[in-house]
């Protein structure tokens, strides 16, 4: 592999057809069509080198996505694809780690590790696209399943009190936590790059309609449909009079009291703040135990280490 | 049975013997074995890590062993170190010497004490059976005297280094060398409690021991290696030869006996520019190690039994994403929870045939501390070579023993760890039937245009997700072959002893010692006994009938059970194998290591 | 190769052929492979469905085969169903009918038809090379007559169901069932959706296909069997096989192909005063699942080799504890998430030495839809009279096949299932040494006033943690033992064929049914073939040696890999145990079930 | 088992001494010792039927627990016994389940168990001695343990944001949460005693030093040794004008916005609220079913189903 290459000097620019892999194998009509579009709009505003793109997901419906990028990608095991993700971004800072995957896959078997992975702050940027249901499995209750849902495994109707993911994603520290809707593309777009220019752990939930097992979840947040698609009404600090009203993203309390409100709830950035990543703080101890060590080679530093050991 | 010293006598006394009384016997002894035995908040372990050091350092050979009590601190414990002049291989089936702090340190130890042994024990807390005849008694008042040289207050930590000057008086140790090794030990605190130690060994070594002793104890001199020795024990060699191997990243959940090898690492890679990550539990660990490793770096992961189950799934994604990886188990008493600070070796079958689906991994087993060096720098290269999971067997034995090798060659053994981004050409496929899998890593520029995703569903040559019933054959032929590869390419592994006769005994694992001592004791009788040992279990070397043909039984020493069927773990994989029925088991499970002696029973009689 | 239906002629038309033409040369069949080729939201598979019910209710054998398509809904999929007035032990290698309702149906399955075969093809999508002349061919606009019969609205759902109104003309199927079937299943629906499907059948059935066929298909009437016959599939069998047992409680995480059997559970336990937990994840659920086995219930958790996976830890408390516990493995191709839908029997080697440590446990297989049913029982009365972990296998086929079989003695075999919390007296020990385990659950009195904790660590016999040698080797033989009663108390299976000869096939699992149909082709051929089959795979039941002894060749027919040294799961197996070298392996590794071809190619060349 | 045994009919009280086993295995000085005096007392102050405690626990120094009390127990695998304690509620409703534990066996690797047993409202009560450290392992990092706490896992000192108990268990859905510390027996006590009270998934987090591998961590809410031990101030709905400043304990926000003060923060019940349990909702399903199907017998029912398959 490393044998001598020719290298094209000039790159060409990163159009929606370089990244454009297999055909999706998701049903028509499935919201994460759309939530795959997001992805290429984005990744074609900004013009990242193609070769630092790491698309990754877990396991479901949505978490096919890696298949459908032509970026780098890996496709894992059922809900673990944050520590996955986690590996790579603590590793490799040169990349930009994406990550995908549906509701069932981040909070059901994966909830744990996503907590962890917020308090952390690992730098990466996670689209969760949530249906409200278990999609590849056939329609299971999912964590986000409202009360009363008839599944498979409630055929009589949901009973579990579900996840609320803002309220999750926001208690367990992740510093950028926003809300979006499948058939609100530019919202979508605006979360997304809102989210990647973050430092540090950034979720975007998505409602992604499985017209499949769920058709008509998301109605009531659908405005040709007859519902509402309210967007939260950031703080400008403009010192106008209707700021005060606004929300504050940094506050935390007034973040989780929004993540409280009735379905369909609000749209946009519930929760942004500035705290040191895992990478920016584990680069620094690296850096110091370096400088203390003066930068010795490799070799060096273990030689010394045995000898003290003789 | 003679695993006892080798006991050689001398009529000039040697000529450094200082204030010897000349009423002394005095001995050259090749090997010696004392067993410490208090409670572990005594620090029995540290006055044991600096007799092993010692002999590190004067090119001697030495072996440890010790207990951890399962109450959560403190308890009874014991820390055995033998030291030879000649090849120690196991920490000695009997003790020479017999430290007892505590009465019942001494009830539950004395019968470990070999005849004609010497009880060093501490009058102040302890009465031995004055009716036993078949002892040297010797009673000091180490509690007493600790605390009239200390002043009182530290007497606890005291005792142990009391202890310490004692026997360096008995041996004839080398004062000076003990001396820096405490100074190297204490210097990094504060100046009084260098200046207690010290005090300590002092009053130790001033004690006229000698006044009981009717022998004069000196180890046979030996001549300096050209290589300086390393002491460490089983978790330093390993952590030191992931790094040696060029590992730089890993994560990892703390369980015993595993803890002190992510510890080391979590400490050590920042020095080297990794990172080594605490994750919330094993299942997270080993996917945060395989995002490190599809990231282009040789990532490890590793923990004891109970964690290694959980990490079962995210092994398979590795065989069948062809991710390398490197998995340490370092195997405790089992099953479940079991017998957390004991050893076994039953974890064998789990890493061979653990995972669901036909999910090829190596797996590799240490057989001595320095082995552990050795193997994690084979284990990587094969992982790397093969792009493949790689389980890195140990256990509680070798993982707590200290042992002194030969300084490893560092110069010519460092492995260079940065990830390989270079470019690909168009042809590139990530999963090319024609040859092995070596994956571009994100950051690889892929000049065709195609950018490869790696994945844990059956897939064709591009990664692509695919049913078909033919690529399904073909991609599990490819996975399977390369067991087979790796197995042409390793070494058929050494008889020790002779190269045929009736019985030839197989291990693998920690009981490398015991095995080759049960060899050597039996030809030093006068008998024929043989023995090879297997590092590389899965896949077996080729080759392995044509030995086993030289012999009438093949005996598969492992400390694990009979199973079902009266076949342990590694005997029932030779035997599927070989279909040989003189393949046979001894096998044993009451979470010690094996005893010279108890080789030498089931293979001799 | 005859897996063709045998058919026999007959001079005389047979009564009831209703308004068929007298140009036909009527045939008796006894059996017939019908595939039906589509995509799978056009409903073949309920179209398959009906014809397996109703050869359930006409006292005939049955067996269906479906593909599931890895587009996430819809896709091509297949359905074929197999009828036999006699035995029917597989779906069949080859169809004698093929129903193609789209140009990629005909393409991909026109190979699938026997010689002489017949296709029947929607004209309106189809079209059949004009050059092939080995089949017969019979062209009916399907969709076109399925709107004009409905009207256009529902044609996508009526098509399968104009497609059984052409096969119950084409075979003389009883209208009257069948319709009665409709009836049955579109009943609870709006009486729209009924009367739809009825003028979809009725357009079907009259439809004048007997214009372009050269034969009259009749099967031969089945004498009226004394038991009436159940129609359902595997993983049917397995939920109600587990209620029959007593089992009342579980917990499950979905993932294919196990999903519906929780999915039953979960509805259906409730009507027994149980419940089936939907848990957050694999390690949840068989968690969740012990707890009910230690308040008293035996539990029932389960998946497919992933979460399988994920359950290692848990169980392998089961084993230390010496909990009761019923685990489910549905098993998919492997390794990692591999083929969701395609069938494998990979995980027999986890299953076995899954866990860390020696953790014994009882593996079972099901060789059959019907036999699905019987090891739920079995299975549940070795957890219970062992106090163990008992694994019960299916396989994707077994779970999605449809089979006809007699109906069970349920007042026979319907268990109680109420926790023993009787009082126990002062002797009681949780983990007595003598005896095997039955455990006081929460809620039963301790007379003696010491109450048991259970536990994962070694323990001694009151359940307290020790780290005693000999308690560890004494509690590992006992749990051991268990495997070793057991295996002295099951049957030796029968040899199918003659007891002795040159070759024996082994099989396990859903292999059963070609394995046995090879050994009667062979048979009927003048060539001589015998088969067992294993239901208990470990522990292996005693006396398979003396069958062994009687034959040249012992193959066993697995659908797994050879692994590195040539040999499949469960040969390797049988090779440890009996170190036999005439046991050998036929594996494949394709995804799909052996074809009686295969075997026959395989054991006879 | 089963053959006649005399079963005496008069109980006898349940005593401390009927409810001690072994003799704990914790260091001298462990908090944990006063946890289980605690645990006792409740007992003895509740007399429940002896035989329908059951005390189940995961790994850890702190998961020790069932070996010290005399009562059906279970000492379960790392991080799972919430799962295994919901099985056993929920299959037995006879039964009082207490479950006890560790930080790290708790937000650890059990974080995710945790939280669903906590959203599905099963009927338990978990006591979790959270000690800021791995005890049993010897001193690694917790998801408790502060910023700067050296452990042998940060030998430079923790850097990773640790897991707020509070919030986690809110956020997630727990009914009833409240802190204590271990050094404060009736406190201890009364928490206790009202999370047994309590319908539904309770939690008692109680601050118990590792005087072994983390001492003093404690000491700032140690009277004794300095610290303040602040209780929360209850509202009383007594329409006094102090009330209005107290704490309402139904209030999601408000008990939010408690576990946000630094540490040591304030001990009592942050919340109580009620939401049928799971137990409540599956029993009312099953009776639901059974009276549809007229309670018939098992065979009949299986009977049935199978007539339907012919
Ligand atoms: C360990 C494991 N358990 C279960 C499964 C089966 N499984 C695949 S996807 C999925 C859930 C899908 O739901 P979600 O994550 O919401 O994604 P969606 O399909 O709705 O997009 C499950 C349970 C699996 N592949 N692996
Ligand atoms: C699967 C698994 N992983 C790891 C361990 C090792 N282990 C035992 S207890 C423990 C953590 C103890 O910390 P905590 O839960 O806070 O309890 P404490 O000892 O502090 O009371 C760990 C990591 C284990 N037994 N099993
Ligand atoms: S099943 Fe649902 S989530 Fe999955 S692809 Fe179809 S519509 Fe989308
Ligand atoms: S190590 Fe800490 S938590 Fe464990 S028993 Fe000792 S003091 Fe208690
Ligand atoms: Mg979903
Ligand atoms: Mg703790």
């Amino acid at each position: 592999m490393t044998t001598a290459i020719a290298i094209p000097e000039e790159r060409e620019k990163l159009t929606k057809k370089a990244l454009t892999a297999d055909h999706p194998t998701w049903c028509p009509g499935c919201g994460d069509f759309a939530v795959l579009a997001a992805y290429y709009k984005v990744l074609e505003k900004r013009q990242l080198p193609h070769e630092n793109i790491v698309t990754l997901a877990g396991i479901g419906c949505s978490s096919r996505f890696p298949y459908f990028v032509n970026s780098h990608g890996a496709h894992f095991i059922h809900g673990r694809a944050v520590p996955l993700a986690s590996g790579v971004s603590l590793s490799r800072p040169d990349l930009h780690v994406f990550l995908f995957g549906g509701d069932g896959d981040g909070f059901s078997i994966g909830g744990n590790h996503l907590e962890h992975g917020a308090r952390k702050n690992i730098n990466l940027t996670y689209v969760i696209m949530d249906n409200f249901v278990y999609g590849l499995t056939k329609k299971q209750t999912s964590p986000t399943s409202p009360i009363g849902f008839k599944s498979k495994t409630d055929p009589t109707g949901a009973i579990d009190h579900p996840v609320n993911p803002m309220k999750k994603l926001i208690s367990a520290g992740a510093t950028f936590v926003a809300r979006s809707h499948a058939t609100q593309v530019n919202h979508m777009i605006q979360m997304m790059e809102r989210a990647m220019d973050h430092q540090g752990f950034s979720v975007v939930e998505i409602l992604s309609e499985c017209v499949e097992f769920f058709p008509g979840a998301f109605d009531s947040s659908i405005p040709r449909k007859g519902g509402t698609f309210t967007v939260i009404d950031e703080k400008k600090w403009d010192n106008a009079p209707e700021d005060e009203a606004r929300h504050d993203v940094t506050d935390e309390i007034a973040a989780y009291r929004l993540a409280n409100l009735p379905f369909p709830g609000l749209f946009g950035v519930f929760y942004d703040i500035d705290r040191p990543t895992k990478n920016a703080l584990e680069k620094k101890w690296i850096a110091d135990t370096r400088t203390k060590l003066g930068n010795r080679s490799d070799l060096e530093i273990l030689q010394k280490t045995f000898d003290r050991m003789k | 049975m003679s695993t006892s010293p080798v006991v050689e006598e001398h009529e000039t006394p040697s000529p450094d013997t200082g204030g010897a009384r000349a009423d002394l016997r005095p001995e050259h002894i090749r090997d010696a074995v004392i067993r410490l035995a208090g409670n572990s908040q005594d620090g029995i372990q540290s006055a044991g890590a600096f007799l092993a050091r010692l002999a590190g350092r004067s090119s001697q050979d030495v072996m440890t062993y010790m207990t951890i009590p399962s109450t959560i601190s403190g308890g009874a414990s014991i820390f055995q170190v033998r030291i030879g002049s000649g090849e120690v291989l196991s920490a000695g089936d009997e003790a020479d010497f017999l430290v007892a702090f505590y009465q019942h340190s001494y009830d539950e130890h004395i019968h470990y004490l070999r005849e004609g042994g010497v009880l060093l024990y501490d009058s102040d807390h302890v009465q031995p059976d004055p009716e036993e005849k078949r002892f040297v008694h010797v009673g000091v008042p180490i509690t007493g005297l600790t605390i009239e040289a200390l002043g009182g207050t530290a007497k606890d930590k005291g005792k142990n280094i009391f202890v310490l000057g004692l026997l360096a008086k008995i041996f004839h140790f080398d004062v000076e060398k003990l001396k820096k090794l405490i100074a190297e030990r204490f210097g990094g605190k504060s100046e009084d409690v260098l200046n207690t130690a010290l005090m300590a060994f002092q009053a130790g070594f001033a004690y006229p021991v000698g006044n009981v002793l009717t022998r004069l104890y000196h180890f046979e001199p030996v001549e300096a290696s050209d290589r300086a020795q390393i002491t460490m024990d089983g978790n330093q060699a390993l952590a030191y030869g992931l790094i040696a191997a060029g590992v730089r990243y890993g994560a990892g959940y703390p369980i015993t006996p595993w803890s002190s090898i992510m510890e080391i690492l979590r400490a050590e890679l920042p020095k080297y520019g990794g990172l080594f990550v605490q994750a919330e539990d094993e299942l997270g660990a080993v996917s945060l190690a395989l995002g490190m490793s599809y990231a282009g770096h040789l990532a490890i992961t590793g923990s004891a039994g109970p964690g290694i189950s959980l990490k079962t799934e995210a092994i398979g994604w590795a065989s069948m994403a062809e991710i390398p990886l490197l998995v340490v188990n370092v195997q405790r008493g089992g099953p479940s929870t079991g017998l957390p600070t004991n050893v076994e070796q039953s974890d064998l079958y789990q890493a061979i045939f653990g995972g669901h689906g036909d999910s090829p991994r190596v797996v590799l087993a240490a057989s001595t501390v320095e082995d552990c060096f050795y193997i994690a720098l084979e284990a990587a290269r094969i992982a790397r070579k093969y792009s493949t999971p790689v389980f890195i067997l140990s256990d509680t034995s070798l993982a707590t023993r200290i042992e002194a090798f030969d300084e490893p060659d560092l110069a010519q053994l460092m492995e260079n760890s940065a990830p390989d981004i270079s470019p690909r050409d168009g042809e590139f496929k990530p999963y090319a039937l024609d040859h092995l899998t070596h994956h571009a890593p994100p950051g690889s520029r892929m000049l065709g245009g195609k950018y490869p995703v790696v994945t844990g569903l059956e897939h064709d040559e591009m990664g692509h997700p695919t049913g078909s019933p033919k690529l399904h054959t073909a991609m599990t032929a490819k996975r399977r072959r390369k067991l087979q590869d790796l197995a042409a390419e390793i070494p058929v592994p050494e008889v020790h002893g002779d190269p045929e006769g009736d019985v030839l005994l197989v291990g693998w694992g920690s009981t490398y010692g015991p095995i080759h001592e049960a060899v050597n004791v039996a030809r030093e009788r006068g008998e024929t006994l043989s023995a090879i040992h297997l590092r590389h279990i899965h896949p077996l070397p080729d080759g392995l009938e044509q030995i086993f043909s030289r012999f009438q039984r093949v005996l598969v020493v492992e400390m694990n059970d009979e199973g079902p069927y009266g076949y342990g773990q590694l005997a029932s994989i030779l035997r599927a194998r070989y279909c040989d029925p003189k393949i046979r088991s001894l096998t044993k499970t009451d979470g010690l290591t094996f005893r010279v002696r108890e080789i030498l029973e089931g293979a001799l009689q």
